[in-house]
């Protein structure tokens, strides 16, 4: 037993988790509203990334004009997306929706990489220091910086779907479409909303992981790495994905600390956390924190 | 098992939804031939004692006996094997199947081919089965005047007509004991006067033991056999329609009346 | 009364087994054996590269005929079906290999055994619903490439195994002519047998569970049984379609199985319409000649528009996303659908309504 | 013949497009540089790109589409590991000379006399090292340089990569030659091919004590790994494949790329050698100005198309002309061959009937803040044990 | 139904739904030439036999067809002087018609309050606190039940999803089968609480209802729909002593009302069309 390299890897767990778990939250967030799956949302990511670089490099913006304007881009991108794409689509059955998305993510894909090109381009240094020492385990600055921004946009979130008007609107239109319009609820406003959100959020996160890893458009694949923290959770509870963020996170590096150790598997790092998903959801079948549906005659 | 024995047994049975006591200690039970009537307040626990008899719900408490087996712990398709149907409260109809298809399903535990037989459809006998349940199918639709919407899917069919594929489909089980959950709801007399008149049928003529729950006093009183009252999760009384009208708390708290004694039960709920 | 609205003018019928047929009308069924002749002449007039592309229809469509049993009918949604696929391939290319069975046995028998791990992986299916079962699919993609990145015995390992061709009397299938037939003589009859088994009682059960499992149920039908009876038929199609894949292209390598193949097979079911087995085959038909027709497409643009000749590759992925995307928006209930609608503007003209 | 129909598959876009497209634009550029000095021998190489996606059923069908037209190609530049490997059945079977980016070894025995070979490729070639002998080619590099740093004992060797096909290639016979060399090989550790944060990863290989360590994952995931490992503290001397770094991985992995020691298949772009020139000209087709930087994969893809040049043109004498047998001949009697004009870029190759193991040269590269030098020119034997594997 | 506006005399009407067609799904024709009028503050129900119409009559007014792929084709629905028909259902919900469908259709996976809450989800006002608890006094069962609504009993939704209209605070409701499901007493209670809002807040009210007998005592003016078409329309009183509509709708029409129980294969089917 090496429990210093333990330890480490229990830290770089939860801070790659939190990361994990602002991503999930986007996805939360959509489902709750819209119970649409986004399959775009890495590529919601990419772009957010790729914005800021070009912002960051092009106009040589420091950080802190270059992070609000993506998000003013963001907010833009996701309520014009809204309106293009998804507004047509209300109504229609989720499973065409959740299609579109993914139709979505081809199409912005390639469009990334015809604009930006397909190497990865590294991101202008933001920082004075690039990592700080946090128990013995190096971090990068950034995830410090996605940490404490997550924490409030978590507890934000947490408030808007409790007691907000519109959060409560977002719940209703998730739950039956023609319901909320019969309440005077304005699907259309509320989709937009979550998109623009879900969208800006995300950003958040490319930026974070292309401050890291430089900005590539395989950046988008964690829209999918993400999934199992987003079904640990609960799809529909904010806590849940930041907890099954967190969880995931940290079964990841015990995977690895676990095969490198004994077992010699190798992969572990990647496969042990779907099966681990696997098992949890037989025990608890909507995640650690997800609402039971109704199921009442 | 004998004809003697009540065809339902319900025992001391309970259910608890966190702090709700949606039942408490009811016992009760309907013979072979009956038709027997649940009525009650709003949530006073009728849906969720068809819930404990179908299987939806395991009460925490007591026993239920079909046909003197406990079938207490049974799944539901279980219970449908032994001759328990029933319709629904709330519309539970497969909405994107066609009327015809629905009722196709209630016959799924009567026949015999598998994903394997089916497949090879003309060679292994499961055309003809498919062709014999659809000929009963049929009986079933004509009889319920729904052939017209045979083909229609029931998704876009209006309310009442598919609280009628409802029914359908649960005859199409072949009950022995069929449990009726408002099945007039949503009706006009007109068409409340056709489903007595097929809950009669069903009860005299296709021998089928019903439970009903019914809101509508008219219908309650004419042509159930006897009747059961819950309030509050409570059993209040059982007995004979007349009997169940002369009970005070009866009278004040379920049917609103305001001065008990000479109002005609027959009255029609207005 | 208002049935009026729904009864349907052209609709004449005497018995029910005439009512029961899987063509509604004589003349769909007429269309659909003068379809399956034209394809049998097919090889005499088309060139291979268009054989290939119907090859590639029969083989992703039996696939995606098993993938719209699980989503379509019985509402499962599943993101593994690329890994399923690709077991297909590897255990046929296996069971050809390592016991010499012949080919022609191997990919029925690459079928039971994926039906066989369809079950276990479906076993969840009887516990967890909806999207979450959705995800725990996906880990069953992810844990079932890992698996073929591990076990070199049954899958060749890095180098990948090789699939042999399929001979029969001696005179081996090989060229795009004789394995079109192949692919046809499968595609005919799985999509006979899935025909069959969606109008009977266990595609009923499916439909049912799908739509209401609470009151599904209580209609007497076992939901762990049929929720984990249609993951194995679906794997089991996914497993012929895919030891035919893998015999044609006589190597497979794990690097083809990925999710994204998944998505990919749910766009088909979805475009193709979920919950009709006509709306398998075209969505697939969609998805193979899109990228075909975006390429030819995007490629005579890109002549008078030399400039963007790199340009091209990205602009044709753009138009295959967009096409995704407006084909939705049009026509978000799929292929089948629009082609109901066109049945049923033919089958009551001139009367509309 | 007036032209000659080639093929051209590329990755433009597709989970490959990072390294696809300069190696297909190289190939664009070479043939149409070709064209526009004299064709072979007159005759034009009238060539389609067809950007496949990575996707072996759309190659195929694309492979099919040319095969069906008229003329049908008689050569086709092709690009990745799972539809070169589906396409040897078909090529093999239509006469077709087929030149992969894609090195696995097996495609290097064209008889199928080893044992692990499976399916003889007769019709397959490539142009450099195969991943097997670019990985004992850098490992040879980290024998010396052991000794050089007169590290003492034995010296610990891991491989890493995803548990996929292709960083899987070498991972076996590379072990073997490691151990050879008195290398103790320690756990593999595996790492996604899909760029993430590696940190843990990280973790293991410091924990693990290893001194070099191979990277046998393409370069997008390369970075975040070294990247990760720098954060991490790991002084562990990188080695890595042909597609494992380049200048675009520098660029964005920046501090913590410099030391990485890997594979070069042909000269770099700043390279002062005299076949440059031939080069710069080629790149002037799709860049005019001159001014664009190519990276090594682009110079690869030159030297590919060129080797195939100067046997097309060997096949024009032949009976039948240029025809896929012809050109396939053609190679197999090349012996230490540099095409002319490529001096000091393409290495000297050779191909016989039985051994399409082109080159047992292995240029090693190590990245510094100058830029890439080159370090270290293995060269390894041509033994026949490893003769497709 | 030209004379229906000069019999309707009393008051302007609010609402006026001129000859319309509704189609489903592109061939479903299920509406043909409907027209009715409801006067400012009057209650008017439309009566009528499974699947005739009346629920897709009230959905073409409240513009929620849409999301059943239905569309009025043909004819005007105008609310206060201005055409409505084939509006976003929010924008009608705005404008004061608020529609409390059939079948309950609260929000299952939120609690009775937030239920309530989101009734009132196009004001803005302060008063939505007081309102709960106006709805509360008229439901007391609802302030006891804590959880989520979609565990109450069938009547209990019912209950919330009228109580849910009122928080809207709207000029009109479109009332689809409000007693579906309730029991005698509570029939009575939210009869009684539907002419008391009518009175007192002055609501319109268009109801749809089975039980014609109870309707038809609230309502000032009355239709009765069949096959996609009014086929009948009078005051009250006129209703009410009409021969058919006594013996098809409010039973008894002779003099004593048949038992259920005598019924068996007596079979009429008189129609009007
Ligand atoms: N699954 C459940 N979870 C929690 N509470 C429940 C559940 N099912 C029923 N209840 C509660 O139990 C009580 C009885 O409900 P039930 O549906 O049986 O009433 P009911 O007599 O059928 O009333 P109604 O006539 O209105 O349909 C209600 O208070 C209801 O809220
Ligand atoms: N979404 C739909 N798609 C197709 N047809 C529909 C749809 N909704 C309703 N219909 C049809 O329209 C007709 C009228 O339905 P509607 O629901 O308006 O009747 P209703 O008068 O409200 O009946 P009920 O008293 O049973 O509620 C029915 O024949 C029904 O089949
Ligand atoms: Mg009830
Ligand atoms: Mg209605």
């Amino acid at each position: 037993m090496n429990l210093d390299l333990l330890l480490q890897l229990v830290v770089n767990g939860l801070i790659v988790g939190t990361l994990y778990g602002v991503v999930a939250m986007c996805f939360v967030l959509i489902y709750k509203s819209t119970q649409i799956v986004n399959f775009a949302q890495g590529e919601f990511l990419l772009i957010g990334a790729w914005v800021c670089w070009w912002l960051m490099t092009s106009f040589e913006a420091p950080i802190w004009i270059g992070f609000p304007l993506t998000f003013l881009f963001m907010l833009i991108f996701g309520v014009l997306l809204q309106v293009v794409v998804l507004r047509p689509m209300i109504g229609e059955p989720i499973i065409s929706v959740i299609m579109v998305t993914i139709g979505l993510s081809i199409f912005f894909q390639s469009l990334m990489g015809w604009i930006f090109g397909v190497f990865a381009k590294p991101f202008p240094r933001v920082f004075e220091t690039e990592s700080i020492n946090i128990l013995g385990l190096q971090v990068q600055t950034a995830y410090m910086m996605s940490l404490v921004i997550s924490l409030v946009i978590m507890v934000g979130f947490y408030y808007f779907f409790k007691y907000s008007r519109l959060g409560l609107a977002m719940r209703a239109t998730a739950f039956n479409q023609q319901v909320a319009q019969s309440l005077g609820i304005s699907v259309k406003q509320v989709f937009a909303m979550s998109w623009a959100i879900s969208a800006m959020v995300s950003a958040l996160a490319g930026v974070v992981v292309g401050m890291v890893n430089g900005v590539s458009s395989a950046l988008s694949f964690f829209g999918i790495k993400v999934f199992p923290a987003v079904i640990l959770g609960g799809l529909d509870s904010i806590v849940g994905a930041i907890v099954g963020g967190l969880t995931i996170g940290v079964l990841e590096n015990l995977a690895e600390y676990f095969d490198a150790q004994w077992l010699h598997l190798g992969n572990l790092y990647t496969v042990a956390p779907f099966y681990v998903l696997v098992i949890i959801l037989m025990i608890k079948p909507y995640g650690l924190f997800g609402t039971k549906d109704i199921e009442r005659i | 098992m004998s004809d003697a024995a009540p065809l339902l047994e319900v025992n001391d049975v309970s259910l608890v939804f966190g702090g709700v006591r949606a039942l408490t200690d009811i016992n009760f039970s309907v013979d072979r031939g009956e038709l027997f009537s649940i009525i009650g307040p709003n949530g006073a626990g009728k849906t969720s004692m068809l819930n404990c008899v179908s299987g939806r719900y395991s009460p925490n408490q007591g026993r239920i006996l079909f046909q003197g087996r406990d079938v207490t712990r049974l799944r539901p398709n279980q219970r449908c094997q032994l001759g328990i149907g029933r319709t629904f409260q709330n519309l539970a109809l497969f909405n994107h199947m066609t009327v015809l298809d629905n009722i196709m399903v209630g016959r799924h535990h009567l026949m015999r081919n598998n994903f394997l037989t089916g497949s090879l459809y003309w060679l292994t006998g499961a055309q003809r089965e498919e062709l014999d349940h659809r000929r009963a199918v049929e009986d079933i639709i004509d009889f319920l005047e729904i052939s017209h919407i045979r083909k229609a899917v029931a998704g876009t069919l209006s309310y009442g007509l598919r609280k009628r594929v409802e029914l359908a489909r649960a005859v199409a089980l072949k009950p022995d004991l069929i449990l009726l959950d408002e099945p007039m709801a949503g009706m006009n007399l007109e068409e409340k006067e056709d489903m007595a008149r097929y809950v009669i049928d069903l009860n005299e003529e296709w021998g089928m033991t019903v439970i009903m729950i019914e809101h509508d006093m008219g219908v309650v009183m004419d042509i159930s056999h006897r009747v059961m009252v819950l309030d509050f999760g409570k059993k209040i009384a059982d007995g004979l329609p007349e009997e169940v009208m002369r009970n005070e708390h009866v009278r004040t708290a379920y049917l609103g009346e305001e001065a008990a004694g000479d109002a005609d039960p027959n009255e029609r709920v207005a | 009364m208002a049935g009026h609205a729904t009864m349907r003018c052209g609709e004449f019928r005497t018995s029910y087994r005439a009512d029961t047929t899987i063509f509604p009308t004589p003349m769909s069924r007429n269309f659909a054996l003068g379809g399956v002749v034209l394809l049998v002449l097919a090889p005499l007039v088309l060139n291979a590269y268009y054989l290939n592309l119907l090859i590639q229809i029969g083989y992703y469509g039996i696939a995606a005929l098993g993938l719209n049993i699980l989503v379509g009918f019985t509402g499962q949604i599943s993101l593994g079906h690329a890994a399923f696929f690709g077991f297909g391939a590897f255990a046929s290319a296996w069971i050809n290999n390592s016991f010499g069975i012949p080919v022609i046995l191997s990919i029925p028998l690459a079928g039971v055994l994926t039906t066989a791990v369809g079950m276990i992986v479906g076993v969840p299916a009887g516990r967890i619903k909806g999207l979450y079962l959705a995800i725990a699919t996906l880990a069953s993609q992810f844990i079932l490439e890992d698996f073929f990145a591990r076990a070199e015995w049954f899958t060749g390992g890095s180098s990948g195994s090789l699939a042999n061709s399929i001979s029969l009397f001696g005179y081996s299938m090989s060229s795009d002519q004789s394995y079109f037939y192949v692919v046809l003589f499968f595609v005919v009859v799985m999509f006979l047998f899935g025909a069959n088994l969606l109008r009977t009682r266990d595609g009923r059960a499916f439909v049912a569970v799908r739509d209401h499992y609470l009151s599904a149920e209580i209609m007497g039908i076992n939901l762990t049984k049929y929720r984990i009876l249609s993951f194995g038929i679906s794997s089991f199609y996914a497993g012929i379609g895919g030891a035919l894949y893998g015999h044609y292209l006589g190597f497979v390598s794990a690097e083809g199985f990925t999710i994204l193949l998944s998505i990919q097979f749910l766009g088909m079911v979805i475009i193709g319409g979920l919950g009709s087995v006509m709306g398998a085959l075209l969505g697939t038909t969609f998805m193979v000649l899109l990228p075909e027709v975006m390429t030819s497409l995007v490629g005579s643009v890109g002549d008078m528009l030399p400039g963007l000749s790199q340009g091209v590759a990205y602009i044709k992925q753009m138009a295959i996303g967009l096409a995704i995307i407006l084909f939705l928006i049009f026509e978000p209930d799929g292929l089948a659908h629009r082609w109901k609608m066109v049945k049923a503007y033919w089958k009551l003209y001139p009367f509309s309504y | 013949a007036d032209s000659i129909t080639v093929g051209h598959l590329a990755a433009y876009t597709g989970p490959t497009s990072d390294v696809g497209k300069p190696y297909g634009q190289g190939i664009a550029d070479a043939m149409n540089y070709i064209n526009a000095n004299g064709g072979i021998d007159g005759s034009q190489l009238s060539f389609e790109t067809v950007d496949y996606s990575y996707n072996a059923p759309q190659a195929i069908a694309t492979y099919k589409r040319w095969m069906a037209s008229n003329p049908a190609p008689v050569a086709i530049q092709g690009w990745g590991t799972a539809d070169t490997e589906a396409l040897v059945k078909f090529v093999t079977n239509d006469e077709v000379f087929f030149m992969s980016a894609s090195y696995s070894g097996h495609l290097t025995d064209p008889m199928g006399k080893s044992e692990r070979t499976k399916a003889a490729a007769p019709y397959n070639f490539f142009y450099g090292p195969s991943y097997s002998d670019g990985c004992r080619g850098v490992v040879q590099w980290a024998s010396e340089d052991w000794k050089a740093k007169g590290g003492e004992g034995k010296p610990k060797f891991v491989h890493m990569g995803d548990n996929h096909p292709y960083p899987n290639a070498p991972k076996e016979a590379c072990a073997a030659y490691a151990e050879e060399l008195g290398f103790e090989v320690l756990n593999p550790i595996v790492y996604s091919l899909k760029p993430g944060d590696f940190k843990a990863q990280c973790l293991s290989l410091k924990e693990s004590g290893a001194n070099y360590a191979y990277l046998a994952n393409t370069s997008g995931s390369n970075i975040s790994l070294v990247k990760s490992c720098a954060t991490v503290g790991v002084d562990t001397q990188f080695i890595s494949n042909v597609w494992g770094w380049d200048e675009n991985a520098q660029a964005a992995a920046g501090d913590a790329g410099y030391g990485i020691a890997w594979v070069v298949g042909a000269a770099g772009w700043n390279s002062d050698a005299p076949g440059m020139e031939t080069v710069r000209a080629v790149s002037r087709m799709s860049d005019p100005s001159g001014n664009e930087a190519r990276v090594l994969h682009y110079m690869r893809a030159v030297c590919g198309v060129f080797f195939m040049h100067d046997a097309m043109l060997a096949a024009e004498k032949m009976d039948g002309g240029v025809t896929g047998t012809n050109i396939k001949a053609a190679m197999e009697q090349m012996t230490d061959h540099v095409p002319a004009g490529l001096e000091g870029v393409c290495l000297p190759s050779t191909w016989t009937p039985d051994d399409h193991r082109g080159t047992n040269q292995v240029l090693v590269y190590k990245s510094t803040p100058n830029g890439f030098e080159n370090v270290y020119t293995a060269t390894l034997e041509r033994r026949p044990e490893w003769l497709g594997w | 139904m030209a004379e229906a506006a000069t019999r309707a005399e009393t008051k302007e009407p609010i609402l006026t739904v001129n000859n319309i067609e509704v189609v489903y799904d592109e061939v479903i024709l299920v509406l043909r030439g409907v027209s009715l009028e409801v006067p400012e503050g009057a209650i008017v129900t439309l009566l009528g036999p499974n699947g005739a119409g009346k629920s897709t009559t009230l959905k073409a007014i409240s513009g929620l067809l849409r999301t059943e792929d239905g569309e009025v084709t043909r004819g005007q629905v105008t609310f206060m002087g201005e055409t409505i028909n084939n509006r976003a259902p929010e924008e009608i919900v705005r404008r004061g018609i608020f529609q409390v469908m059939e079948g309950r259709r609260i929000v299952e996976d939120m609690t009775v309050i937030e239920n309530l809450r989101l009734g009132a989800y196009t004001r803005r006002d302060k008063g939505v606190k007081d309102d709960i608890e106006m709805v509360f006094d008229y439901f007391p069962r609802l302030r006891e039940r804590t959880g989520l609504a979609g565990y109450l009993s069938g009547g209990e939704q019912q209950m919330l999803a009228i109580g849910r209209a009122l928080m809207a605070r709207p000029r009109m409701i479109l009332l689809d089968e409000p007693s579906m499901g309730l029991s005698p007493l509570l029939v009575k209670e939210v009869f009684n609480i539907i002419r008391t809002i009518n009175r007192e807040q002055g609501i319109t009210m268009l109801l749809v209802e089975q039980n014609a007998n109870m309707a038809l005592r609230q309502a000032s003016y009355g239709y009765i729909m069949e096959s996609g078409k009014i086929v009948l329309d009078g005051t009250r009183e006129e209703l009410l002593n009409n021969e058919d509509v006594k013996e098809f709708y409010l039973g008894g029409g002779d003099d004593e009302r048949k038992s259920f129980k005598n019924l068996k294969s007596y079979r009429r089917r008189k129609r009007w069309l």
